[in-house]
């Protein structure tokens, strides 16, 4: 099918998403989106998949002009989309997502279950991706519920595929995996259109790359080349992909963590027996596939998951009981992983979550009233330093960019003093010059003698940061490995193999993308 | 699967359980806490109970046979040690994780019976009477929290059952007097019915109106509009507009006849019946149907459920449209239902009270139905220990049914989790 | 993006147009008008069309329009001016009753200041992202310890006050307290809890009023003494209206300070906003829950206070009336503000005032009122329904105060 | 849509009397088929025999009784009617401030403790008495030999009939040697069955129902439309159970009951309220308390209507003696909540 996209614009307010953007996706290729934050991918397929209408422009399917103004247009004209953020009802089966929108019924609409457990089988079986049809999805580690999203949108025997961004929950060996899908399909002669930050994956499979900056396609680009071409193209200026960092100076240990064992609701063992440590003026970067009990051990460190088995202690103080409004005023700065959820209140101001954690000591508040002006001043201050940008400090965060909220979830914890540094994914969502700056800033943290512990799933970030990088595995550590390990071991660390295992296993099979 | 990665077991596979999680222990310790202390005060009740008989009515009114005389002491005592026994098991974990909910049952069982023993030493406590009550009580709540179940689980809150049932009964006892058909004033009640929920679908998921406001302002709109209909033309001309059929108790053949349970059961109106129907459909229609399949869907994630093109705001106001019928025949119930003739605000907080039946039973049509029947049965219970006579002050058995609930809420059923997008008007760009 | 990320160049490429300036067809229209006089405009317009609605109901339920009707055919004319007649009569009275004169303004105040009391106990509940559907119960506790306060002691004048103010806000506080413990503790949902506990607070009303401690010395009906006269509030020259009103005032000024000054506030709108961020920055969410129900039930009390209190009521088991639930409706009027929860206690304060009036004149019935009510909640919580109505209308910016979303807070 | 105008005026009775009789009634409202309602038939039965005008204001809470009676005061009645004991403290305010005009109180509970004012009405019913013969009735009609008997809510006003009907059944069964017994009220403990309230009819049905799964076959609720339910349930039994009904004659007032009724409480507020305007018209008004009692008729029992025919001639020729002995004093009734004259 040949996909042809023309002129589509659109403005969120006074925000142009997409400036009269052109795109022509040829059968059977498969066709990079590449693109900063907010660069307006994601906005462009979403028009393409009808979930969002475009204020101007057109799509034409061979040659033909076509309306789509929902997914299930969409669905008729056999576009088929994985899409950013899941799109699985968490408390379905497997099989009830699979079929959700295609149900096979019997008479009177009851469902037929046994027709979708056969779908599912067979579709997982045809391209190696195993699910178990009657698992609940909020069961499933996350490549497992992307992996269900993979199937759901094969299912549909799409002509034109939209992969936005899939592999950021994904191990190497399953982003392989998935590499091996894509082939598959295109062999079959379906187009795909594949967005990722990941200039490594796209040299490995695009035959065409199109960058798109704030909104306006700027230009097309081989799979030859360079990683810092690309970058270059994305953000507009050079990007430095290496962090510039000296060496560590570690001292004393300030965070200890001993045999600390957390039991999730239900029931499971998310975090299984952990020691850890973290030394003043180091980065211990936690790796690991999401759901392999990072998330739980950034929050038990903050007393935000009550421990079962096991201590915590902070420059001897033992926390491990301490509720966390204690932890955070013994000096433990925070950066959650899920920022719009845990790290501010969106419809706060831009001010009021600049102390949202500070709002009781001075000078922000004395002990009954706050102090709205020295708030103002703090927030004035910080979206200065930290060059966020707002409208005004009064304004509510949710109307920031995610880069934006980010800084100052960032800003409200880099500028008190800390002991530990606990920071989640902490540029996840953020444009590659904004890294960049965060980046330096954690470094300058560590640099003063902040104890840091940088929980990420990117094996670039953890490359750029981390001076030692301890591996998750469900629940385990199941090593901690200096920060030159080659990705394709920690790769396979990450997938629970031990130290000695995945450099040898490493040596003999490497991975599509390790050898880039 | 590429053969380095071992296996495709999800990360977080249950792993044995050595240690119990915190949360889950503050819960055994709560719940264990609150069944000991019911143990202790059924297993006091015992000690305290008169000698001598407690005589059980297995048919209601049947005072010669079918009575079941205990020696009310001696039940009571091992009533009350079982109901000991299971709460100490419960406390230490002698049984494994999820049989535990089947102690808790079994202590509930325990304490009713060693209570009904003390309450009933002596005298006679009709028990068939005890679940006929129940039921009528629970009738119209069940009706209204399924109504509840529909509209929640597509992602609607409806706090105005309350609204729904006054219409209804209103709407009922209208045209059964003017046509004089059953059938007429229940098809009419369930279009009033609809009627009420179609404000509600328009405004939530037209309009966009936050739907607790809308949920108390469509009852005080149902309880005015009623109230003044009531007024101004029912009231001036009652002997036309305001003398209702009572449906009349139909015997479904057989299963009537089945001794105990079917006269309770089985020999109601065609509204009870039409009750029973509702859960078992209604559970049906959600979890086995490709429309209750998109209907939780819309309730959990309704992006998700557009992105594979289902039009959420037509499967949202067909299950708001389709709970509306629910709740109208529940208002049905006050009126042609039961007790006849309409009369202002006679609903008297039963939507409000199937809500909360809605709640506890976290969304689920089962647990709603079995929420309600608990208030029914503690309701009734009280009215039945007022009859014969109990030590308890009457003031404190009319507030029995709200504490039990309250116990059970925080003692039992503790957290709930309403669907994901109940509340959340779903907008597209 | 701001402009001056569109002004950064763009190597190897040919500089974009600018972006066209944003005009699309979705925007919707604005006006140059501060958004206050935006929602201003839009109660404005939502009341007119609930008269309308009531207009209707009363020409419908009019006798005399339903004998011209009879005749419509042969003299069309009387069905209308009867029609016309019946609402003017009924609305100059509603309007009389509500605000002719300082005697009805009096009255209108009177009926509001409970309701602005309640409505206070309910939006600040909702900013905590809690659905008080308690605060009759609340009520009719602080009523019941404010009551015995004042008619059991018998103590100087002002401190005698004081007292049963006090014992009133403890009552309520109480009664507010557990909800909000029980929730902390074992996650109890307070929507149920709540509910329970209003038939809980009037049994129990019912039951003191048997007791010989409540009862009027001598007489076995449910009545208590009236309070002493040292225990009333002052009240405003020969009218109904006492201290209570301006008490409700401070009310609202204390409970603004405390949402929007205090640390406290700050706590309990961030746990409402959003729970888990509040707690990931070290609030306590289950203090914040208790911390809100007790001083919701406190303020809930204080309309309590005021029925005892104020305007000279014994304890029955009618001193709630129905208050509490006025209040809820109060509250999402005013869309869970401190100032919009007064005003809206004013509007239906005038609305009940001018109601017992219109009721008194015309015959039409006090149901009436509470339609109207209903109605103009219905039309303020759906400004785009009265917006295509009224046309003329400019869109407002910025949506009004977090009211909860859902079960899930 | 078809027809002519008509051409009479509606003022058919011709000008009225410069007469203002006027209402207001408790939370309860004129709808409540209990005082209000009656009370206010009483003032339109006044209102339609001698010509005058009325006005009536209906009280949504408590808070409204001081707001109506001074709204009353402003409309320049000529004799204003509160109903129940809610009023009693605004009535008498009213009074004292307004001495041109007359007030009645109905209901108004014990009369001992109330007020003087020579404005004042008072009509109190001592339904004691007529329950009494309620009781005895009862006890005679049940084959079950159980009668049974609810409440609303625990208040003076509705436990009155409640004592009143177990000491007519205690009587009844002193008088033949008789055990029938009185399931839903003690009246030596003063504990019994209460609904709770009186709106809820289906529960009021479900709570008539208990007693008479515990045996009883006449049933006496005294729960205002709540107690509709008890009709309802006496109805549904299809012969096996009947009631007697308070307030009103319910053969009247809710007559599609009638063919349960044995008979009725009636509490004669309607004719109390009826003489006081009159009275008041009359220039005749007096300030005297007012009892109805079984002696001036002011409360006795219904006729039997349906039930004329099946009541045996013994029975009724007794409850005729009964009354006669309590109006001649020779029967006293102990219930407390009777009213006690002013002395
Ligand atoms: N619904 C919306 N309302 C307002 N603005 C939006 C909306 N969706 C996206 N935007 C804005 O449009 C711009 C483009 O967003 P889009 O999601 O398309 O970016 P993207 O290229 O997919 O970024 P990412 O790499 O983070 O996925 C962003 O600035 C974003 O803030
Ligand atoms: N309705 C909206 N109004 C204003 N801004 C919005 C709206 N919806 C989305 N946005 C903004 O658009 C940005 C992009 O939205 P999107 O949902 O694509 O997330 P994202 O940037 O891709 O985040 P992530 O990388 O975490 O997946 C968000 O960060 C948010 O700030
Ligand atoms: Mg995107
Ligand atoms: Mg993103």
């Amino acid at each position: 099918m040949h996909l042809e996209l023309s002129g589509l614009t659109k403005s969120f307010g006074s925000l142009v998403a997409n400036d009269h953007i052109d795109l022509v996706i040829e059968p059977g290729e498969i066709h990079c989106l590449l693109g900063e934050n907010g660069a307006g991918k994601s906005t462009l397929m979403n028009m393409l998949y009808g979930l969002l209408q475009p204020d101007e422009g057109e799509i034409l399917i061979d040659g033909e002009k076509v309306k789509i103004t929902s997914p299930s247009d969409a669905i008729r004209h056999r576009i088929g989309m994985v899409h950013q953020h899941f799109m699985l009802v968490p408390v379905f089966t497997v099989a009830e997502n699979i079929m959700l929108g295609r149900e096979n019924t019997h008479p009177g609409g009851v469902l037929d279950r046994k027709k979708a457990h056969a779908l599912v089988s067979e579709l997982s079986d045809r391209y190696g991706l195993q699910v178990d049809p009657e698992a609940l999805v909020e069961d499933l580690p996350v490549g497992v519920q992307q992996r269900v999203e993979i199937i759901k949108a094969l299912t549909n025997d799409a002509s034109v595929l939209i992969l936005d961004e899939p592999t950021a929950v994904l191990t190497p060996a399953e982003i392989d995996e998935l590499i091996g899908v894509m082939r598959q399909l295109k062999e079959s002669g379906t187009s795909i259109v594949f967005i990722t930050h990941k200039l490594k994956e796209v040299k490995a499979i695009a035959d065409k790359i199109t960058v798109i900056r704030r909104g306006q396609v700027v230009g097309n680009a081989e799979p030859s080349a360079s990683e810092e071409e690309l970058a270059e193209l994305m953000v507009g200026r050079a990007v430095d992909l290496v962090v510039d960092k000296r060496p560590a100076e570690p001292k004393d240990a300030v965070l200890r963590v001993e045999g600390l064992t957390v039991i999730d609701e239900r029931g499971f063992t998310a975090v299984d027996d952990v020691d850890l440590e973290v030394r003043a003026g180091e980065i211990l970067a936690v790796a690991g596939v999401q759901g392999n009990g990072q998330t739980e051990l950034a929050e038990a460190l903050l007393g935000l998951t009550p421990v079962a088995a096991g201590t915590i202690t902070l420059d001897g103080e033992d926390l491990t009981t301490r509720n966390t409004r204690h932890r955070l005023d013994a000096g433990i700065g925070y950066v959650p992983e899920d920022r719009g959820h845990d790290g501010f209140v969106g419809s706060f101001s831009v001010a009021e979550n600049l102390v949202l954690n500070l709002f009781r000591q001075a000078p922000f508040g004395d002990g009954l009233s706050l102090r709205t002006d020295e708030i103002e001043k703090n927030a004035t201050a910080r979206v200065r330093e930290f060059d966020i940008r707002t409208q005004g400090i009064d304004l509510p965060v949710s109307s920031l960019s995610g880069g934006n909220q980010q800084k100052v979830v960032l800003a409200r914890e880099l500028s008190r003093p800390l002991k530990l540094l606990v920071a989640s994914q902490p540029t996840r969502g953020v444009d590659v010059g904004s890294i960049e700056f965060l980046h330096t800033r954690i470094v300058e943290e560590r640099d003063n003698g902040t104890a840091v512990l940088i929980v990420s799933t990117e094996l670039d970030e953890i490359a750029a940061l981390a001076d030692r990088v301890a591996v998750m595995y469900r629940g385990k550590v199941v090593g901690v490995v200096p920060a030159d390990t080659p990705r394709d071991e920690l790769g396979l660390m990450m997938a629970g193999a031990s130290k000695s295992e995945a450099h040898d296993e490493a040596i003999e099979h490497p991975t599509t993308l390790g050898t880039i | 699967m590429s053969d380095t990665t071992p296996d495709a077991v999800p990360a977080a596979a249950p792993a044995v359980r050595q240690i119990e999680a915190p949360a889950e222990r503050t819960r055994r310790l709560r719940v264990g806490g609150l069944m000991v202390v019911f143990a202790l005060l059924g297993l006091g009740l015992a000690i305290f109970t008169k000698s001598g008989k407690a005589t059980f009515q297995l048919v209601s009114g049947d005072f010669e046979n079918n009575l079941l005389g205990l020696p009310a002491q001696a039940v009571g005592l091992i009533l009350g040690i079982l109901g000991v026994g299971a709460a100490v098991a419960y406390v230490l974990r002698r049984v494994p994780q999820r049989y535990s909910g089947w102690l808790a049952a079994a202590l509930g069982i325990c304490f009713i019976g060693a209570f009904l023993c003390w309450a009933a030493a002596g005298k006679t406590f009709p028990l068939a009477n005890q679940f006929q009550g129940t039921l009528n009580f629970a009738t119209p709540l069940i009706l209204g929290a399924l109504a509840g179940v529909m509209c929640e689980r597509a992602g609607v809150i409806n706090i105005a059952i309350e609204g729904q049932f006054l219409v209804g009964a209103f709407t009922a006892a209208i045209v059964s007097s003017t046509t004089g058909s059953a059938a007429a004033a229940l098809i009419a009640a369930a279009v009033s019915g609809v009627a009420m929920a179609a404000l509600l679908a328009v405004f939530s998921i037209k309009y966009l109106v936050n739907q607790v406001v809308l949920g108390v302002v469509l009852v005080v709109f149902a309880t005015g509009i009623t109230g003044f209909l009531f007024d101004q033309f029912m009231q001036p001309k009652a002997d036309q507009l305001n003398t209702p059929a009572v449906l009349s108790a139909i015997k479904i053949p057989g299963l009537g006849d089945i001794p105990f349970i079917g006269p309770i059961l089985f020999r109601q109106t065609i509204l009870v019946y039409l009750m029973y129907l509702a859960v078992v459909v209604v559970t049906f229609v959600l979890f086995q149907t490709r429309w209750g399949l998109r209907i939780r869907a819309v309730g959990e994630h309704p992006k998700a459920a557009d992105t594979v093109g289902i039009k959420v705001k037509r499967i949202r106001y067909s299950a708001v449209l389709a709970a509306g019928i629910l709740a109208g025949l529940g208002g049905a119930f006050f009126t042609v239902g039961y007790a006849g003739s309409f009369s202002k605000e006679m609903t008297a907080g039963n939507g409000f009270i199937a809500l909360a039946a809605l709640i506890m039973g976290r969304w689920h049509p089962i647990g709603a139905t079995v929420a309600a029947l608990f208030f029914g049965f503690a309701t009734q219970l009280q009215s039945q220990l007022q009859i014969i006579n109990t030590p308890i002050p009457g003031q404190l058995l009319l507030m029995a049914p709200y504490l039990a609930t309250i116990i059970a809420v925080a003692g039992l059923v503790g957290r709930v989790r309403a669907p994901k997008a109940d509340g959340e008007p779903y907008v597209t760009e | 993006m701001t402009p001056e990320e569109n002004n950064t160049d763009i190597p190897a490429e040919p500089a974009p147009a600018p972006a066209p300036a944003p005009a699309p067809a979705t925007e919707p229209r604005r006006s140059g008008l501060p958004t206050w006089a935006v929602q201003g405009l839009v109660s404005l317009s939502a009341v007119v069309l609930a008269l309308v609605v009531g207009a209707i109901l009363i020409i419908v339920g009019d006798d005399k329009v339903q004998t011209t009707v009879g005749y419509f055919g042969a003299a069309p004319m009387d069905t209308v001016s009867a029609a016309l007649s019946a609402v003017g009569e009924a609305y100059k009275s509603l309007a009389a009753g509500a605000l002719g004169g300082w005697t009805p303004i009096s009255e209108s105040l009177t009926q509001a200041t409970p309701l602005i009391c309640g409505g206070l106990a309910v939006s600040l509940a909702f900013r905590t992202g809690l659905f008080n559907i308690g605060a009759q119960g609340q009520l009719i506790m602080g009523a019941v310890l404010a009551a015995y306060v004042g008619f059991a002691w018998h103590l100087p004048p002002v401190l005698h006050l004081v007292l049963a103010i006090v014992a009133g806000l403890v009552g309520g506080a109480i009664w507010g307290g557990v909800v909000g413990l029980l929730k902390a503790r074992t996650g109890a949902h307070e929507v149920i809890v709540t509910i329970m506990l209003n038939y809980v607070a009037i049994y129990l009303l019912q039951w003191l009023l048997t007791t010989t401690t409540f009862q009027r010395p001598g007489r076995t009906d449910p009545i208590s003494p009236i309070v002493d006269a040292n225990a009333q509030f002052p009240k405003f020259g020969s009218t109904r209206l006492h201290l209570g009103f301006v008490l409700a005032l401070l009310a609202a000024v204390f409970v603004w300070w405390l949402l929007n000054k205090s640390t406290i506030g700050f706590e309990l709108r961030a746990v409402g906003a959003n729970a888990d961020a509040s707690r990931t920055a070290g609030m306590s969410v289950g203090r914040a829950y208790v911390i809100a129900m007790v001083v919701a039930g406190a303020l809930a009390g204080l309309a309590g206070v005021q029925q005892v209190l104020g305007t000279d009521l014994p304890l029955t088991d009618g001193v709630a009336a129905s208050v509490g639930f006025d209040a809820i409706t109060v509250a999402l009027l005013g869309r869970g503000t401190p100032l919009g929860t007064v005003l809206a206690g004013l509007l239906f304060g005038a609305l009940n005032a001018g109601g017992l009036q219109m009721q008194l004149i015309t015959q039409t019935p006090l149901t009436l009122t509470t339609v109207l009510q209903a109605v103009i909640v219905l039309f303020v919580a759906a400004p785009a329904l009265v917006r295509s109505i009224f046309r003329f209308l400019p869109k407002e910016r910025g949506a009004g105060a977090v009211l909860a979303k859902g079960w899930n807070g | 849509a078809c027809g002519s105008k008509p051409t009479t005026s509606d003022n058919a009775g011709g000008a009225k009397k410069d007469f203002k009789a006027c209402m207001v009634s408790d939370s309860g409202g004129f709808d409540d088929k209990s005082f209000n309602q009656t009370s206010y038939k009483g003032m339109q039965d006044a209102v339609k025999a001698l010509n005058i005008n009325e006005a009536k204001v209906e009280s949504k809470s408590d808070n409204d009784y001081p707001t109506n009676m001074t709204a009353m005061v402003s409309q320049k009645c000529n004799i204003i009617v509160g109903v129940g004991f809610k009023l009693n403290d605004s009535t008498y305010k009213a009074a004292a401030a307004n001495s041109g005009i007359k007030f009645a109180l109905v209901d108004p509970g014990d009369l001992a403790t109330l007020p003087k004012a020579a404005n004042v009405k008072p009509l109190a019913f001592n339904t004691a008495q007529s329950s009494y013969l309620a009781g005895y009735l009862a006890a005679g009609m049940s084959k079950s030999g159980k009668v049974g008997t609810f409440g609303g809510v625990q208040i003076p006003t509705v436990t009155i009939f409640m004592d009143g009907f177990a000491e007519g059944v205690k009587h009844y069964n002193e008088a033949k040697g008789k055990n029938v017994q009185v399931l839903g009220w003690d009246a030596s403990t003063q504990k019994g069955l209460f609904a709770g309230g009186f709106e809820d009819k289906a529960k009021g049905q479900t709570t008539a129902q208990n007693l008479v799964t515990q045996g009883a076959d006449i049933l006496f609720p005294v729960a205002g439309p709540a107690g509709l339910g008890a009709l309802q349930a006496a109805k549904a039994s299809s012969g096996k159970v009947n009631a007697i009904w308070v307030d009103t004659d319910g053969c009247v007032s809710a007559a599609e009951y009638c063919s349960v009724l044995l008979s009725s409480v009636f509490k004669g507020m309607d004719v109390a309220v009826q003489d006081v305007i009159t009275a008041t018209v009359d220039n005749k008004f007096d300030p005297t308390a007012y009892v109805g009692t079984l002696q001036n008729n002011g409360t006795g029992l219904s006729p039997y209507h349906e039930f004329d025919s099946k009541i045996p001639a013994d029975l009724k020729s007794e409850i005729e003696q009964l009354k006669k002995d309590i109006v001649d004093g020779k029967i006293t009734i102990a219930s407390k909540a009777q009213p006690k004259s002013a002395s």
